[in-house]
């Protein structure tokens, strides 16, 4: 039984570590006639592309694994790494299996690869999404209109436009899913020991890569079984991390930051594909359904500015609500949203008396040592009282 | 109008050099010496071997144009021309084929998209760190105390190089040190280091849009082992020649050679 | 009667501290780090523990601190440098908010809260140009010796300054004073000033209160000393041995740790 | 005729006159003059609103861009770096808020706190992020007015994005009558409209003078005396005023043949905002050369009059809206610049294209990268790339920039010397 958990998650590293372009081949391999739709982080209303009859895939960065060799003449050096491996994929060819990218407006820079991708790869169509910045009454007719929108072009790359059946169905998928991985963070949260946070990391990065009726089934096997995993709890600090929504950290770091005495017992990596904090109304209008979770039931982001409650006080909410020791904010080197957002919680968490310790990080970094001595000492900080 | 001699002088932040053409644009004379501490120094000294090379008069030498990045010192020089410009013109004259130059000094490293007649499409520099230049191969062939004039052959006989843990040409020292440590071979050390470089340089090359032919320029280009590594990854031929380390002087004699001409076919026209 | 050693294995030096019950330094050794991690510490215990007048096995418990502090099979914790310092700085100079670290490679801003617990840090250690290899490189050019550097910049009139930000293309630009006939103590006051600036930018982060206290071998350039005091706006602490100020700090942590584990027992 | 002491004499008088007035302005409020303020962005901003209901407009960016002109924005960048900005985060944030939290004194005068924060996010995802933590300063009520992102090729803004503008300038006139006590005067902001019309038809008039050679002034370096008005006092007769001063004269100096230098050697399109801190420098890098900037990007980031946009008194907010949505450099994507860049290059006759790229504004720099390869590779135009910062003066070498320069306008001559020997 746990060998089984074990085997899925050693299959979801491999798929990790797979080169992109194999990966996006294989799935539409494995799904014939099925249109494969790039999503850049942060958020992607994957319902939408699912009950159009198309198949979303994260493209989120190059990782570690590809070398940035074209695409830092596109971008200059003080932009974040994930423009520049996701379009590095593009133009060394990994993109070949994808039938339209789709970006939505979370920063200037990937606003900006929007355009360069439209330029570079014409045979790839480029959707952006403008969802709504003003929370207030006049976004909800708004983000319905803009769904519409986006259905539309989903249509004409599919030839089999969505219906309001197809959405409650994917509506209905998708919320089983998100519950399962709500699941894995709330077991994460409980009984940290279970489930580390890099084999959690990889288990939600899956679904990015695979259909979502997979990852479902391959969650499903998966939650009991990590449930009833025996381990004993270490003596380390529970810390909430903070920052990573878009470009992704590598695993090794995430290993690096809890053998140096932490249980990451929340963060946000993936936000986009955990986005809602409860299930998207399964009836009425499926549209309406949408954007009314997302402007009434999404979770707060570094690129979504909802000026009803601050962000820091949704921190500090988190903090208090899993009993976290503290706040690690993990930011994208370069990544201004993140950056911006980490003097509003710095200011909060030292009003709260909340130790916390800000790190910066590249999805291709590979030299640890300098960020565990940090971590280490931020942990010291903590245990010699 | 044989009798008619231009000079460049190119005041290297490492080496000096300076050469003169005649008329056929032939090199009748070059010199090369250290920069050292008195750039002005140097400009005149470099100026006074190439001319007692040529076995010329100074009287005889119509124009000299001064570049590197102390061509301001170059002050007996008529005037002064970027050595991206002088690198470009030098570049075409040795290879005219020639469309991109990579040129790697002491202390920067550029890349220079040419036209047919060696004129400066576009071009990119890295001078604000001395990761990727002569300097850092310098600080590496210190570290393991060999002359510069040995790692490049060295780093050839790589089997499976190292991959650096920095890009700093100061940190390097103490990172061949800890690979030494941990028993790699110089070799292999030497091949990450050309490596590292090799690909940093590329990226910063490749702004311009990398076209053959390419003409590899500057001191490093003396260095087999960058040669070697730059062409693995680019998987394309470089030119080199003996004269690299001079293209910036050759360029910038040629445009006092040009000067020259001009400035008698003016006082030939304003005579008439 | 227990004795306690801090070890720090740094990038350039590793050095020793021994402690008795009562705080006492009894003993400080140093030794060139090799790459034989575990010899080098041996000896420079060994040298300390000759300092106390102490036999090789006399201490009861070891801290290692440093880059090397997991590679030393007989230690019983390990802690990292910037622990260390924080809590050595504090132990020399009780009053200490904040504390700088320039070492060879690296540049630290700690901030403290009480007991010379870490608060916040900020570090530097990508770039040579803000720490003390700058000094070794910018001493072997101008042919002084590396601890004559702090005395000839007091000396100076006035500073020249370094316009480039690398480390290493700084060195043509000395050299260029030099020819042009820079006194070489308004140079080294100019190294120093910028070693200074982008140490104080760190310490900006960190959010700089007084006392300020300098660890780390550049401390014992008295011109850097100044440099900083300068930009500081504040008088700072040098310790008497500035290098084993963390491998004190790891003393200290180590000790505290034994009484846990006596008084638990 | 080259020998031209007067230049720009006027203009440059009146644009001081009124700059100083409206920061006396400022200082007033600051200091109790109990005229009420509305924080506001540059960028496609509905300022005429905001002017209805007596509202002092003011430009956290001007000031920025003021603190950096006048070489005061460092220290309030540290600070803001001390409060946990990063050195990567905009430096015209941290120089704000640097100065907001820290008495906003500045040597132009005092910046008074806010009655409103307006965060009209044309464009800019920064701007967000500025007046959402603004708004965790200061008790002022904030109002994001979310203006759709250009999705279409034509650029033209959907039925949907229109009225979802429209609806938000409504509701935020509600929020502006509860803030100051007066209902809207529609008849007010119908003239305020009207001018601001007539004031962009001024502008766009002027900036086509530079289609002319020698071009009566540098559409990059000068352009500036006139953008601050634009901004800060559009919609108000004085700058109308100002407008018409301005045309003349450039229009005299065009007719006279008189340009900006003694002798007009290059035509050069700019692209990207100027360094501040060191302007003069920079520009000089240029005179040096006889090189003119004939048209710039940046001098749109507020409107797009030259290609036609009009406020329209009898569609007030309609116009509001679209020239938010549409009729700025800001809102359009980056694929829409590089074709008004062509447009530039084509129709004001350029012989080249510069990139300042600015670490501070990736809404400008991001992906400059590509432009340049777009203009070199596709479309053959010699391009120059140079790197610095909009307003930390940190990131300014000199000496790299000037050899970039040199070497760029070195490059232009020998392929005019060799074109004119072909030719011969
Ligand atoms: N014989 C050689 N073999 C290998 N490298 C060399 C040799 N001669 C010079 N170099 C390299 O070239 C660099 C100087 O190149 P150069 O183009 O003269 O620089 P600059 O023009 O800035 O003085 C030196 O730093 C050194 O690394
Ligand atoms: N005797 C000395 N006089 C002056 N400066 C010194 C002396 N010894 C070391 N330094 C400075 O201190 C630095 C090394 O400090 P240290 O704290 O030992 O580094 P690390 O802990 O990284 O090994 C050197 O780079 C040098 O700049
Ligand atoms: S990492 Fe940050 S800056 Fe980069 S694309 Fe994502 S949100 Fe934008
Ligand atoms: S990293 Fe090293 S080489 Fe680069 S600027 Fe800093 S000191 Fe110079
Ligand atoms: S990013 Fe650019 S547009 Fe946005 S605030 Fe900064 S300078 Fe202004």
């Amino acid at each position: 039984m746990t060998e089984a958990v074990q085997e899925s998650i050693e299959r979801c590293r491999e798929l990790l570590a797979a080169p992109f372009g194999d990966v996006a081949g294989a799935l539409k391999r494995d799904h014939p006639g099925s249109k494969l739709v790039g999503c850049f982080p942060v958020y992607t209303p994957a319902e939408l592309i699912h009950a159009s009859g198309a198949l979303p895939i994260g493209v989120i960065g190059g990782g570690n694994q590809i070398e940035i060799a074209h695409a830092d003449s596109r971008f200059q050096s003080f932009v974040c790494s994930i423009v520049k491996s996701s379009l590095e994929l593009g133009l060394t060819q990994r993109l070949e299996a994808l039938d339209a990218m789709l970006f939505h407006s979370i920063c200037d820079p990937a606003r900006n690869l929007a355009s360069v991708f439209k330029r570079n790869f014409p045979g790839i169509p480029v959707e952006y999404l403008h969802l709504p910045q003003n929370m207030g009454p006049r976004a909800d007719g708004y983000l319905v209109a803009e769904y519409r929108r986006l259905l539309l072009a989903l249509g004409e790359l599919t030839g089999t436009p969505a219906t309001d059946a197809s959405l409650k169905r994917s509506i209905a998928l998708y919320n089983r899913a998100r519950g399962l991985v709500r699941a894995l963070y709330r077991l994460r949260s409980e009984a940290p020991e279970k489930l580390s946070a890099a084999d959690c990391y990889v288990l939600v990065r899956a679904g990015t890569l695979i259909s979502v009726e997979e990852h479902v089934a391959m969650l499903e096997a998966a939650l009991p079984a990590l449930d009833a995993r025996p381990a004993r709890p270490k003596d380390r600090i529970r810390v909430v991390l903070e920052g990573s929504f878009c470009e992704q950290p590598p695993l090794e770091l995430l290993e690096r930051i809890e053998e140096a005495g932490c249980y990451l017992v929340d963060d946000d990596f993936l936000l986009g594909w955990r986005w809602f904090r409860s299930d998207v109304r399964p009836h009425g209008d499926p549209l309406r359904a949408m954007a009314g979770a997302y402007l009434h039931g999404s979770v707060y982001s570094g690129v979504k500015h909802d000026l009803r409650e601050p962000k820091a006080k949704h921190l500090l909410d988190k903090v208090r609500e899993l009993r976290a020791d503290a706040v690690l904010i993990l930011a994208a080197k370069f990544c201004e949203p993140a950056l911006f957002d980490y003097a509003l919680y710095r200011r909060a968490l030292d009003a709260a008396a909340i130790p916390h310790l800000f790190l910066e990080f590249e999805e291709k970094m590979w030299i640890f040592d300098h960020v565990r001595t940090e971590v280490e000492t931020f942990v010291e900080s903590m245990l010699f009282a | 109008m044989s009798g008619l001699y231009g000079a460049g002088v190119d005041v290297g932040s490492t080496q000096t050099k300076a050469i003169i053409l005649d008329a056929e644009r032939r090199v009748v004379g070059r010199s090369m010496i250290d920069t050292g501490a008195n750039v002005t120094r140097a400009g005149e000294r470099s100026f006074a071997a190439a001319l007692a090379a040529s076995g010329l008069v100074r009287e005889q030498v119509a124009y000299i144009v001064g570049t590197g990045y102390g061509r301001y010192k170059v002050t007996f020089g008529d005037a002064q021309v970027t050595e991206i410009s002088c690198h470009a013109r030098g570049a075409s004259l040795l290879f005219p084929g020639t469309r991109t130059v990579i040129d790697m000094g002491g202390q920067d490293a550029k890349g220079i998209k040419i036209g047919e007649l060696g004129d400066v499409k576009d071009f990119v520099m890295n001078d604000k760190c001395a990761a990727g230049t002569g300097r850092f191969l310098a600080s590496a062939a210190e570290a393991l105390s060999l002359s510069l004039g040995e790692i490049g052959a060295l780093s050839l006989e790589a089997r499976n190089p190292v991959r650096l843990s920095t890009v700093c040409a100061v940190f390097v020292e103490s990172d061949i040190m800890s690979y030494l440590a941990q028993g790699k071979s110089v070799e292999d050390i030497l091949g990450g280091v050309h490596s590292a470089i090799a690909a940093r340089t590329i990226a910063l090359v490749r702004r311009v849009g990398i076209e053959p032919e390419v003409t590899f320029t500057g001191g490093v280009s003396m260095n087999v082992g960058m040669l070697r590594a730059l062409e693995d990854k680019l998987q394309l031929p470089l030119n080199v020649s003996p004269e690299s380390t001079f293209v910036g002087a050759i360029g910038a004699a040629l445009f006092a050679l040009e000067r020259a001409a001009a400035r008698n076919g003016a006082t030939t026209e304003a005579a008439s | 009667m227990s004795f306690v050693a801090g070890i720090d294995i740094g990038s350039k030096a590793t050095k020793a501290v021994v402690l008795d019950a009562e705080r006492r330094i009894l003993g400080t050794g140093r030794a060139k780090t090799r790459p034989d991690f575990p010899g080098v510490a041996r000896e420079a215990l060994e040298l300390a523990l000759a300092a106390a007048g102490l036999g090789p096995d006399a201490v009861t418990y070891v801290a290692t601190t440093g880059l090397g502090r997991y590679n030393v099979p007989y230690r019983d914790l390990q802690i990292t440098e910037i622990t260390c310092a924080a809590r050595g700085a504090a132990f020399l100079f009780p009053a200490t908010r904040c504390v700088l670290d320039v070492g060879a490679q690296s540049t630290r801003a700690i901030k403290l809260r009480e007991l010379g617990k870490v608060k916040e840090f900020k570090s530097n250690d990508k770039c040579a140009a803000g720490a003390g290899g700058f000094l070794e490189r910018a001493a072997r050019y101008l042919e002084v010796p590396l601890d004559e550097l702090g005395a000839l910049s007091l000396q100076a009139s006035v500073a020249q300054p370094i316009s480039s930000v690398c480390a290493v293309l700084a060195e043509s630009e000395i050299i260029n004073h030099i020819s042009s006939g820079q006194p070489v103590e308004n140079i080294v006051r100019g190294i120093h000033d910028a070693l200074a600036n982008r140490a104080m930018t760190l310490l900006a982060r960190v959010g700089l209160e007084p006392e300020l206290t300098l660890v780390g071998g550049v401390a014992r350039q008295a011109g850097a000393v100044k440099a900083l005091e300068v930009v500081a706006g504040m008088p700072v602490n040098v310790p008497a041995d500035p290098e084993s100020v963390a491998a004190l700090g790891a003393a200290l942590l180590g000790l505290q740790r034994l009484e846990k584990r006596t008084t638990a027992a | 005729m080259n020998e031209n002491p007067g230049y720009q004499e006027q203009m440059h008088l009146l644009q001081k006159e009124m700059m100083g007035r409206y920061y006396a302005e400022l200082t007033a409020a600051a200091e109790g003059s109990g005229q009420k303020s509305a924080y506001m962005l540059v960028s496609g901003n509905p300022v005429e609103l905001v002017r209805a209901f007596d509202l002092l407009p003011v430009f956290p960016e001007v000031n920025a861009l003021q603190l950096a002109v006048k070489k005061q924005a460092l220290p309030f960048i540290q600070k803001a770096e001390e409060m946990g900005y990063s050195i990567d985060n905009c430096a015209y944030v941290k120089a704000d808020i640097g100065c907001f939290m820290n008495g906003r004194k500045t040597p132009f005068g005092t910046i008074p706190l806010p009655q409103l924060i307006l965060c009209n996010y044309v464009g800019c995802n920064v701007y967000l992020q500025w007046f959402e933590h603004l708004a965790e300063y200061d008790p002022a009520p904030v109002f994001n007015l979310d203006i759709p992102f250009v999705r279409t090729d034509s650029g033209e803004p959907s039925a949907e994005d229109v009225t979802y503008v429209v609806r938000q300038l409504e509701d935020l006139v509600a929020l502006c009558e509860r803030i100051t006590g007066k209902k809207l005067d529609r008849e007010k902001l119908r003239r305020i409209v009207e001018l601001s019309g007539q004031t962009g038809e001024l502008w766009s008039k002027i900036k086509a003078l530079t289609q002319r050679s020698p071009s009566p002034f540098d559409a990059y370096f000068d352009s500036v005396t006139l953008m601050a008005p634009l901004y800060c006092l559009r919609g108000t007769e004085e700058c109308l005023r100002f407008f018409e001063t301005a045309y003349a004269e450039l229009l005299a100096k065009a007719e006279a043949g008189v340009g900006p230098l003694p002798e007009e050697r290059f035509r050069v399109v700019i692209e990207g905002p100027p360094p501040w801190p060191y302007l003069r420098t920079f520009r000089d890098m240029f005179s040096k050369w006889g090189a003119v900037a004939v048209a710039s990007t940046y001098s749109t980031v507020g409107g797009l009059w030259e290609f036609g946009f009009r406020h329209d008194p009898d569609r007030p907010m309609e116009s509001i809206a679209s020239h938010m949505l549409q009729w700025n450099l800001t809102n359009r994507n980056f694929l829409q610049r590089y074709e008004q860049i062509r447009r530039y290059l084509e129709e004001w006759s350029a012989d080249a294209l510069v990139i300042h790229s600015v670490k501070s504004c990736r809404l400008f720099s991001a992906g400059q990268g590509d432009m340049r390869e777009y203009f070199t590779k596709e479309l053959g135009i010699p391009t120059l790339l140079v790197e610095s910062d909009i307003e930390d003066p940190r990131y300014f070498s000199e000496a790299q920039i000037r050899n970039r320069v040199d070497a760029f306008f070195e490059s232009l001559e020998h392929k005019r010397a060799v074109a004119a020997q072909t030719t011969r």
